[in-house]
C-alpha cells in the first residue's frame, strides 16, 4: 500500500499546475449560469483545449492526454487549487463521453468529441421528465421510427446548462408498451436548436436559469445520433453511470480546495472557537473523501468494478458540501451572510442540490442498505 | 398560570390568517421583488387597518399599546404569508421612537408613531449592516452608537438570498435625531422587539414550508406510491414538526417576559427550526422545490435571513450562556 | 395567557421546598438498581408519604393532596431542584394508578393504593413479551379462566424494578384466537411471590438488575385482580396510556435540573468555547420542554384531551437527554468520562433507554407523521 | 500510487480474523471482565505466535521491525473481536522502550520487547490518568514529565463504562527507569501509535457492531415483517456504514504517514464512526440491546471509551486545526 505518486504522475502534476498558474484567469469569471458567464466558459474550455487539459481522460486522438484516474484525480486537485473555472462542458464529458467511448460508434466519437472538448459543442443532459425524477425508468417522451433516423416528442426537464447549451442527450421510449419499464427506451442525441425544440430556461432557487424545459414536438434525429441498439438505451446509458462516474462526478480536488478556503476563512476571522469543531471536520472530512476516492481508484485500475460503493460516495460528498457551505456562511455572520453576491453565496445555493440530483440521497441509502447491507427490498 | 392563547387572541390571529389567505400574498411578495411595491403597500394597508402596525405603538401615539404577544401571532402569520417589507423594522422603529419619547425629546414619535401605526408609513432601521427595503421606507433611521440619524438616503442596494429581502448598505449621517445614552437603550429595546418578531416570522415561515411539503409528498408519487409513505420522509417532516412545536412555547414565553435570555432562546429555536424545515422542504420536493417556478421558493430563500437576521443562533447562544 | 403562578401554588411551591429542603438526603442514596438501594428508595417513599408528598395529585384520601397537573409540575421542579432520590414507586404511581382511578373498583383503590403510596407495595410492569416489543398487541401470555379468578402462564420481560418489587400488572390474553389482537386482552394485576412465579433478573448495560423476565405457570390471580371488564384489557390499558400519562413520563422539572447541573459542570471546568454552543442548547431545551409541557398542562386543564401530541413529547425529552449526558461526558474528558462510577455514568447509561422503551422513537416518528402531520399510513 | 493492501497484508488480516473467530474471543472478554484471565491470556499467546505484538518492536529486539499498516490490520481485528487485555498499551510500550533505546539506554528494552513481541508478558503504560490492566500486566509503566517509572504497583482500582476495560489509578514512583528530554519525546511516540492502534480498535468494533445490527434486525420481525425492511432502519445502518467505511482510509493514510494530524484525523473518525454504531446498534437492538444478555454488549460499551482513549475527539480537532 502506497499514497506515494510516481514520479511521472508528479511531473504531469507540475505541468499542469505550471499550465494553470500561467492561465487560469485572475479575476473569477461571471457566473456560469448568466449568458455572459456561459460565453465566458465556453471560452476558457477552448483555452483548456489549446492547451491540451480539457480532456485529460480522452485518448490523445481526442485531444486527451489518455490520463488513468490517478491522473485525472491529481489534475482536478490542481485545478481547483488553483481555483479555476466551473467546466461548462462537464455534462458532455463526464456523461455522454464515457457512454460514447464504450458504447458509440468510431464515426460518432470523431464527429462529437472533438468539438466537445474545444467547447465548440456545449451539452446538455435531457434525463429526467416531470413524472420520472427518481423513478427514472418510467420515462414517457417518445421516439417515433421515421426515414432514416426518429421523431422525438414529449417532455424533458432539470435539463442543466441547456439555457445556453448547444445539443442535449437522454432516453427516449422507442417501443412503448413492454412489461419491464427499462425495456424499449432508445439513447439519442439531439440539436436543441432543431425545429421541434422549445427550451424554457428555468430559474434556480436565486434566480439563474441553472436548467430548462425541453418541449420535443417531432424533433428529426437522423439515425447517426442513436447510440447503441435502439431499444437498448438503459443499458447504454446504465453501464456508464454505475462505474467510474461514480468516482468522477465530484473529484476530491474541489473539497480539498473549499476546505482549505474554509479554514483560511476561519483563521482570518479570528479563529472564532464555537466554530472550530466545524472546521476541524472540513478538513477531515475533505481528506477521507480524497482517500477513500483514491482507494476506489486503486480498486477499479486494478480491474475491479465498483457498483453500489458509488452510493457511499454520492452521499457522503452531498453532505460534505452543504456542512462546509453552512459552516462558511455562520463564520461570515449574519448579515454578510445572507448576501447573495457573497464568495460563499453561489457555492451554497449550488450545493444545496447535491442531495437531490444524481439520485435523491433517500435512493442512496436505500441501495446501501440494499445492496451493500443486504437488507430486506421493498418497501420503503 | 394558563399558558394558552385566549379567545380574544385565537380570534385575531384567525382573523389575520383568513385575510391573508385571501389575499394572494405570494403575488404581492413576487412583485415586490421586482421592484413593484404596490401589491405590498395595499396589503400593508390592510394589515395596519387590522391592527397589525399599531401591535408595537403606546396608546399615546394612537397605537394599541405595547402588546408583544398579540404582536408574536400577528408575525406568525406575516411569516406564514410571506408578506413583503420592512415589517420587523417598522415595528422596532416603534418601539425605539416610543422608547426615547419617555426619556427625552418626543418630536420624532409624534411624527411617526401615529403614521406607523396606521400604516400609511413605511420605516426601516439600520442597527447592524444594512437596512431593509430602504429605498420604499419613509423613513431610514440609522444608529451608530449613541446617535440616531433620519439617513438622507437608502444607500448603495446589496442583493439578498431573498430577493423580497432588499438590502441597503446605508450610509451614517443626514439628520442627527437624538444623541446620548438613551439613544442606545432606545436601540437595545428596539433590537429585542425585532428578534422577537423575527423569530415570529421564522416560525410561520417554517410552518408554512411544513404544511407545503406535506400536502405535496402526499400527492406526488413515485415507484407507485405517494413520496409521503416512505418512512425516511415521513420521519424527516415529523423532526421538522418537533422543531417547530418546541419552539413555539419559548417564542410565547419570551413575548410575555421580554427578558434578554428568553428572546435568545425564542430566536434560536424559531431561527433554526425555520431553516431545517426548509430544508426538509428542499430535499423532499426534489428538483421542482429547487426552481423559482412554485411559490415554496418564497419561504426557501426567506428561511436562512430569518435565522440569522436580528441575532444569529451565534449570537442568541452566547447571550443564553451569559445568564 | 398568563406563565406566572397563582398564589395558591407559590405557597404549595414554597410548602414542598421547604419540606424537601429538611428532608432529601445529604448524600446520594445507593443506586436504585441494587438491593440496598432499593430498600433505600423504598424507605424514601416511606418518609414522602409521611410528609404527604409520595402522590400530590392523587385525592386525599389515597394520601395525596388533590394536586392538579400544574401542582404536579411545581412540586416536580422543587423535587429534583432539590436533588431527591429518584422514584422506586413510579411504575405504580404513574402507570397502574391512573388505570386505577379511571378504572378501578372503590374496593382496589381502597386496597391497592395507599400502601403503594407508603413505599411498602412496589409495583412492576409487566407488558412486555419477547416477541412483542414495539408490536404489543401480539401478546401471548394467557390468563385461563378458573374458580374465582384466572391463571396466568407465560413470560413477560423488561419488567422493570421487578429484581426487588413486590406485584407487577400486565395484559394477559384471556379470549384467544379473536381475529383483532387488540381484543381478548385482560389487565390483571399479580403477586411476584406467588406460587408458579419465577422472577429472572436482566443486567442492564452496566450490569445492574434494572429488569427482570418473568416466568408465569398457572399463576392464580383472584377476580378482585382483574382491572376493568375481562377481554377489555387493551382499551383499559392505553385510555389512560395516551393521555395524561404523555406528560407525566418525564417531568420538566428534571431535565431543568440536569441543564443547570451542565451549565454548572462547564463553569467550573472553564466554560470551554468548544461545547459552549451544546450547553446553550441544553438549557433552552430544558426550558422548551417546560413550556411546551405547561402549555399541554393548560390544554388539558381546559379539558382537551392530549393523544398524538404526547409522541412529540416522547422524542423530544429522550434525545435531549441523551445529547445533554454525552456533552457531560464529554466536559469530563477522555478518562474520567469512562468511569462507570462517575457523576454522569448512570445517568447516561439510564438515558441511552429513552429512545427505546415506552414506545421506540421510531414509531413515534410514523405516529407524529401519520396522526398529527396526516401521511398515508401503512408502509414504513 | 496503489492505495490497496497487497495479497501478503489482506492475507495476514484473513489469518488474523479466522483465528480469532474460532476462538470464541466474547468468553475470553466476559472472563477478563470476572477478573479471571486464563482465556485472555491464552489468546494473547496465539496473538503472539500469529506476529500481532511484533509489529510494533524492531528487528533488533526480536520484533518484526515497526509495521505499522500491519498493525492497524490486527487492531481492527482486536476490536472486531473485543479481544480483552492491554493490547494498546502493550504496542506503546514497546514503542515507548524501543525509542528509548535508539537516544539513550537500552537495558529497558533489552528486557522487555523480546517478551512483548513473544507475548509472554504484557505491559500497560499510564500516560494520562489510568493505567489499563495494571493488576494483569507484568510490567507498570508511568509516563511524568521527563520521567520514566517503572510503577511498584497498580494502584486503586476504577470502574470502567466497560468492565472488560479495567482502569486503575496507578501511582506516580517506583523505579525510575529513564529521565530526561528523550524520555518525552518516547512518550510522544508511544502516544502516537496508542492513538493508530486505538482508533483500529473502534473501527473494528464498528464493524463488528453494524454486523451484528443488520444480522438482527433481518431475523427480528414485528408487525409481520423483518425490523430490517423499514426505511428508517435501513437509512440509519446506511449512515453507520458510511462513517466507517469512510473513516477505514484515515486510518490506513496515517499509518502510512504517521504524521500527528492525519494521526488525528484517524483516532476522530474511526472514534466517532465507532460510536455512531453502538448508538444505533443499541436503538435497533431495541431493548435486548440494552442488557448483558447478548455479546453484543460487549462492544456497546467499549465503543464510547475507545472513541475517548488515547486522544479525545475534541483533542484530535485541536491537533488538526493546528495543522
Amino acid at each position: 500500500m502506497d499514497l506515494t505518486h510516481d514520479p511521472e504522475v508528479e511531473s504531469f502534476r507540475a505541468e499542469a499546475r505550471a499550465w494553470l498558474d500561467a492561465h487560469v484567469p485572475a479575476e473569477p469569471l461571471p457566473s456560469l449560469e448568466t449568458r455572459d458567464g456561459f460565453a465566458a466558459h465556453r471560452a476558457w474550455e477552448a483555452e483548456l483545449a489549446a492547451g491540451r487539459w480539457a480532456v485529460v481522460s480522452w485518448p490523445e486522438p481526442y485531444g486527451g492526454r489518455g490520463a488513468d484516474i490517478v491522473r485525472w484525480l491529481v489534475f482536478e486537485e490542481e485545478y481547483y487549487a488553483a481555483g479555476a473555472p466551473g467546466r461548462v462542458s462537464q455534462n458532455g464529458i463526464n456523461l455522454l463521453a464515457p457512454t460514447l467511448f464504450d458504447h458509440g460508434t468510431e464515426e460518432q466519437r470523431a464527429r462529437v468529441l472533438p468539438p466537445m472538448a474545444r467547447g465548440e459543442v456545449v451539452w446538455a443532459q435531457a434525463w429526467s421528465e416531470p413524472e420520472s425524477g427518481s423513478d427514472l425508468a418510467s420515462l414517457r417522451s417518445r421516439a417515433v421510427r421515421t426515414d432514416g433516423g426518429w421523431l422525438l416528442s414529449g417532455q424533458k426537464t432539470w435539463s442543466s446548462r441547456a439555457a445556453f447549451a448547444d445539443r442535449a442527450f437522454g432516453l427516449f421510449r422507442s417501443e412503448p408498451g413492454l412489461p419491464r419499464p427499462h425495456a424499449g427506451l432508445t439513447y439519442l442525441m439531439f440539436d436543441l436548436r432543431a425545429p421541434g425544440v422549445t427550451v424554457r430556461p428555468i430559474g434556480r432557487l436565486d434566480g439563474k436559469p441553472a436548467f430548462a424545459e425541453l418541449f420535443l414536438d417531432e424533433v428529426f434525429v437522423p439515425d447517426e445520433d442513436v447510440i447503441g441498439a435502439p431499444g437498448e438505451g438503459w443499458r447504454v446509458a446504465m453501464s456508464t453511470a454505475g462505474n467510474e462516474r461514480g468516482l468522477t462526478l465530484r473529484s476530491p480536488g474541489r473539497f480539498l480546495a473549499s476546505a482549505r478556503r474554509l479554514a483560511a476563512l476561519w483563521e482570518s476571522g479570528g479563529r472564532d472557537p464555537g466554530v472550530a469543531d466545524r472546521v476541524a471536520d472540513a478538513l477531515t472530512g475533505a481528506r477521507a473523501y480524497q482517500l477513500f476516492t483514491y482507494a476506489n481508484a486503486s480498486r477499479f485500475a486494478a480491474g475491479e468494478s465498483i457498483g453500489a460503493e458509488s452510493s457511499l460516495n454520492k452521499v457522503f460528498w452531498s453532505e460534505y458540501d452543504i456542512a462546509l457551505h453552512e459552516t462558511a456562511l455562520d463564520l461570515l455572520g449574519g448579515r454578510e451572510a445572507e448576501r447573495a453576491d457573497g464568495p460563499w453565496a453561489e457555492g451554497w445555493v449550488f450545493a444545496l442540490a447535491g442531495p437531490i440530483y444524481a439520485g435523491t440521497n433517500e435512493i442512496q441509502r436505500d441501495i446501501i442498505a440494499e445492496r451493500l447491507l443486504g437488507l430486506p427490498k421493498g418497501r420503503r | 398560570m394558563r399558558f394558552l392563547l385566549d379567545a380574544e387572541q385565537r380570534d385575531f390571529a384567525r382573523t389575520l390568517d383568513a385575510l391573508l389567505t385571501a389575499a394572494d400574498t405570494p403575488a404581492a411578495a413576487r412583485a415586490w421583488s421586482r421592484g413593484d411595491h404596490a401589491p405590498g403597500r395595499a396589503l400593508w394597508t390592510r394589515l395596519a387597518d387590522a391592527g397589525v402596525f399599531a401591535l408595537a405603538v403606546p396608546g399615546s401615539f394612537d397605537g394599541a399599546g405595547a402588546l408583544p404577544l398579540e404582536l408574536t401571532l400577528a408575525f406568525e402569520a406575516l411569516g406564514r404569508h410571506a408578506v413583503p417589507g420592512p415589517v420587523v423594522e417598522t415595528a422596532a422603529t416603534a418601539v425605539l421612537l416610543a422608547t426615547l419619547a419617555e426619556t427625552g425629546d418626543p418630536t420624532p414619535a409624534k411624527t411617526w408613531l401615529p403614521r406607523l401605526a396606521a400604516g400609511t408609513a413605511l420605516a426601516t432601521l439600520r442597527a447592524e449592516t444594512y437596512a431593509l427595503d430602504a429605498d420604499v421606507a419613509d423613513v431610514v433611521l440609522v444608529v451608530a452608537g449613541e446617535q440616531l440619524w433620519r439617513a438622507a438616503g437608502p444607500g448603495a442596494a446589496v442583493a439578498s438570498h431573498d430577493p423580497v429581502r432588499r438590502l441597503f448598505a446605508t450610509a451614517d449621517g443626514g439628520e442627527l435625531l437624538a444623541q446620548g445614552p438613551q439613544v442606545a437603550v432606545a436601540a437595545e429595546r428596539a433590537r429585542e422587539w425585532a428578534a422577537l418578531a423575527t423569530a415570529a416570522q421564522a416560525l410561520g415561515a417554517g410552518r408554512a414550508l411544513l404544511e407545503r411539503t406535506v400536502a405535496y409528498v402526499r400527492e406526488r408519487r413515485q415507484f407507485g406510491v405517494a413520496v409521503g409513505s416512505f418512512q425516511a420522509v415521513k420521519h424527516r417532516l415529523a423532526d421538522v414538526l418537533i422543531g417547530l412545536e418546541f419552539a413555539r412555547p419559548l417564542l410565547h414565553a419570551a413575548a410575555l417576559s421580554l427578558d434578554p435570555v428568553e428572546l435568545a432562546m425564542a430566536k434560536l429555536a424559531c431561527g433554526e427550526a425555520g431553516y431545517a424545515a426548509a430544508r426538509a422542504a428542499l430535499q423532499l420536493h426534489g428538483a421542482i422545490g429547487y426552481t423559482e417556478e412554485l411559490d415554496l421558493s418564497l419561504w426557501l430563500r426567506k428561511a436562512r435571513p430569518l435565522r440569522d437576521a436580528w441575532g444569529t443562533p451565534a449570537a442568541c447562544r452566547a447571550r443564553v450562556l451569559r445568564g
